[in-house]
């Protein structure tokens, strides 16, 4: 058995069995819930303010959390980091934030296979102030056409936005070139690492991007927590987006004075739990060998696809190449079967026990350019493993029968 | 057999199937589209009145074999009827689902959806449809 | 003992003894902690869309929180619920989402006293869209002066933002009066119950306001999570303020069309395992008495003024005849000590093993209204008894003599 | 005693109650308001220079007990000496609070301070006062 499984109590007790919706959210690790428990079991304090014991250790327990989560980044100094209640989150605040120094007539590329977080808050700042949303497109398999960006950046380029990993086909973004070419003209880079974090820590200094986004819940760690890291000059001049306690250093009615980053952007309480949680998350996988896991993730990411390249309704919708393990991949994988739904056979699977998603997995444009409403996802986690994949293709048998 | 199984049986696929006869129509009364939001599901309907009759139903579906079975419904009973026979299929479709219900004259056809009574979470599934097709006649009577 | 304390197990072991700053965070009860673990151990999964067997448990939990919520604010239907990230998150998203609205020259009104959650998201809002700020002053014991809401109400007046109680005197405010006449002038009303919904159901059909806001971890919750309720025929039109998946119902790069209320306007993953602790809070808090349990935090409320005013050198930041019972209050207080500053007092006291908080609250306009720059705050929850007064009367006779 | 009050000692109050001497100076060189936004502290500094040398210091404490005290450590170290003393004197302050080195010559003041050395989240009090002059100073340097 693979050894992880223990530190996940829903998986070690079989209660998710052949949980394969990881994209979506994984399980939690032990590590991480046991630190939170612990927090709250010896007395919660609120952050950044209080002067007694309990409000003392909360805070460095938070500031603890904060630099954690820095080191899992690769980022310099722990206040380049922001805690957001999400991916989401984070997104809209650099939409705010950064958005609002825009101007009519200015330019955001965003890639044509993003998750909705990544397409939305642009398209809406682009409402609000007219800028113009320039689509950087997929090929047929779903990776970015890189070899297009150089045409479609112009002079009023002012951030380009992609993901570091695909949610649905788990292709990888060269994020390192997308980020060169942009810093070479001035133009500053959002990854969107929500999917990539869950394998393992990440370097924003040697990706050389500007923004970088991940979520708790799909890092073992808690839901309602996030984390935004921007490089510190930006940071430094951004205007605030919400407004509240914390996030000031004097209020009146004749005009408020900022805070510096990061309080500036943690308006109101913050999650401060689930900070702690995030930051047992990112220690705990700092601790793992993420070469073995790596290596481990593909191997059962090719048996999936050997289990569905045995029958011929099926079509995996397979980054160039990957099945074959020749260009880095997240081990997500989408499939279509003929003559049969994606909700149909989520239905008929999760009842065998396999849990996998089917739908438009916030990724519609991608869909289209695939030409298809929907598509059935598995995408693993590194708690999974060979039984996982007996159980799928047991599964996929069955599926296959019932939805004939 | 597992859980999940049962909604899949010959009745349902049957309908499934039928789906696939509803064309469009090109020059319908109406046409409206319904989202599931949720999944993402999206069923397009297209309705030719002749007075107060409807005439034929059209569209096309984009989702799951729940609501392809729905669709095929409502184009196998409502046609050639008065309008108010789809307020009727609702208040039948809903009772079925809610409690088990059986559907009776025009709408015995839903009967098929008895075994997603167990299913809650499909169950919009099958109302999606009607849905579509109740927000497309009331944009041609004026009352809404 | 106070029967309340062994559900909490920091308050009941004694590491968090004699905790009186529950206005900042209140300790986490054992219902909401153990639905939680259960929710997690058993298997998590995202919600809204799955359709495996966790997925629609998942789903069906979050809902039922949603539904439990909804009961506990008084509201028609669960729907009418938004999640947020929190009380500041819930004002930022009305600010934003029904600030969309508004137009050059129209005006919201505030309270002197608020919570800065319930002024700068206004004064964001103000400076946004060219907006006035008119501000409802308070007496000099921190009350709102509602009389000279009528002189001050104009035919631009858009919002009237108040807060149900003030977090640092414990002033209640008359809600309905507010609403009432707000409601006459077709005016929305925003009621801030951030400290309020720490010590019972509302009702927000009797108010008669339009918005309420709380956070749960005020009200023996999680934190990282709060709740907005809004009248739904306003709802119904606003617009989304945060974008990114589960708000839309189809996105393309020709336009995107929103979910409908609440999912429009809860942006992505929302904070699962917190809303459903939320709702776990909820759920047991409208078990209780309250009428019990309001009396005895009166009661333990005139024993820490009874504490204070044995000594000359205190002042108590008082709502008028509140020390005699006459007019609702929450159990909160704030004394100033002459020759001592709140941030010496609270680390005294909290030596002691006496919590408390010594500032400016994120209150800093009434502060000025006050004349002083801080003030030291005592706040009780539902499980402080007559020890904890005993504790803070030795730790206040010290802090008397230390502080000399 | 608890572990809180060895701060409160005899010198430390000496020091916080002198802070009231320091006076407003109305032709400054510079002033400066320093915020500690975390707790609302704030420190506002008047400077008179002669030359390079610190004439006078003045201005107002709205903080704690740490913060009136270092202010009065410094309106006591700093005036008639050059400006440059003021550097060493934030040099001074921080290895005493991070690791108990003990102050010397102009800032052998600041050794009252030892005892808040074991209380971390009061360190930036004590050098809230100091960051005021500095930022304050470097207003008239243009270097910056
Ligand atoms: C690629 C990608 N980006 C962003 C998000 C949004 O993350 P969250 O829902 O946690 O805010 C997701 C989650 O589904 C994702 O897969
Ligand atoms: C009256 C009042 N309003 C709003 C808030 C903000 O709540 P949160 O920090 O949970 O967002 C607080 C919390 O301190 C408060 O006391």
């Amino acid at each position: 058995m693979n050894s992880f499984r223990n530190l996940f109590p829903a998986i070690a007790s079989g209660r998710a069995r052949t949980y394969l919706d990881n994209a979506a959210m994984t399980q939690i690790a032990k590590p991480v819930t046991d630190r939170m428990a612990e927090f709250e079991a010896d007395g919660r304090s609120n952050v950044k303010r209080g002067i007694y014991p309990l409000a003392t250790r909360a805070n460095e327990s938070f500031e603890a959390a904060r630099a954690s989560v820095a080191a899992f980044m690769g980022a310099k100094d722990k206040d380049e980091v922001i805690f957001t209640s999400g991916a989401t989150a984070a997104i809209n605040l650099v939409a705010h934030a950064y958005g609002a120094g825009l101007k009519s007539g200015d330019e955001i590329m965003v890639g044509e296979g993003e998750h909705h977080a990544n397409i939305v808050p642009w398209q809406m700042l682009c409402e609000r102030k007219g800028l113009e949303l320039v689509v950087l497109p997929v090929d047929g398999d779903g990776h970015l056409q890189i070899e297009k960006m150089v045409d479609l950046i112009s002079d009023r380029t002012r951030l380009i936005a992609v993901t570091h990993g695909s949610n649905v086909t788990g292709a990888v973004t060269d994020v390192r070139i997308i980020s060169n070419m942009a810093r070479k003209r001035g133009i500053p880079v959002l990854i969107d690492g929500a999917q990539r974090a869950g394998h393992g820590p990440v370097d924003v200094a040697s990706i050389g991007c500007d923004f970088y986004v991940l979520s708790g819940h799909k890092m073992f760690g808690p839901t309602g927590i996030g984390a935004l890291w921007a490089r510190p000059e930006i940071l430094q001049d951004l205007p605030p987006f919400l407004g509240g306690g914390e996030m000031i250093t004097r209020v009146s009615f004749d005009g408020t004075d900022y805070a510096p980053p990061p309080h500036r952007f943690e308006a109101g309480t913050p999650p401060v739990t689930q900070a702690i949680g995030l930051g047992a998350a990112a220690d705990w996988m700092m601790g793992l060998d993420w070469a073995e896991i790596t290596t481990a993730e593909r191997e059962l990411t090719q048996s999936l696809l050997d289990v569905l390249n045995q029958h011929k309704r099926i079509t995996v919708w397979d980054p160039m190449g990957v099945a074959a393990g020749k260009v880095p991949r997240l081990p997500i994988l989408s499939f279509t079967v003929e003559g049969a739904h994606p909700h149909d056979i989520c239905e008929v699977m999760g009842g065998e026990g396999v849990a996998l998603r089917g739908g438009h997995h916030c990724a519609q444009p991608l869909m289209s350019a695939f030409g298809v409403d929907a598509t059935t996802r598995a995408s693993l986690a590194l708690y999974n493993d060979e039984t996982d994949i007996e159980a799928f293709d047991k599964a996929i048998t069955r599926m296959l029968k019932v939805l004939s | 057999m597992s859980a999940a199984d049962d909604i899949y049986d010959a009745a349902i696929k049957d309908l499934a199937a039928r789906a696939r006869n509803m064309g469009r129509i090109e020059d319908a009364d109406c046409s409206h589209d319904a989202d599931n939001f949720l999944c993402g599901d999206r069923v397009t309907v297209e309705v030719a009145l002749n007075g107060d009759a409807i005439e034929n139903i059209g569209g096309k579906v984009r989702g799951c074999m729940l609501v392809q079975a729905a669709a095929a419904v409502i184009h196998g009973a409502a046609p050639g009827k008065d309008r108010a026979v789809l307020a009727e299929g609702i208040t039948q479709a809903r009772a079925l689902l809610a409690d088990g219900t059986p559907a009776t004259g025009d709408w015995e056809g839903l009967n098929a959806f008895t075994p997603v009574q167990g299913h809650k979470h499909r169950h919009d599934c099958v109302l999606l449809p009607f849905e579509a097709v109740e927000a497309c006649l009331a944009d041609t009577d004026g009352t809404d």
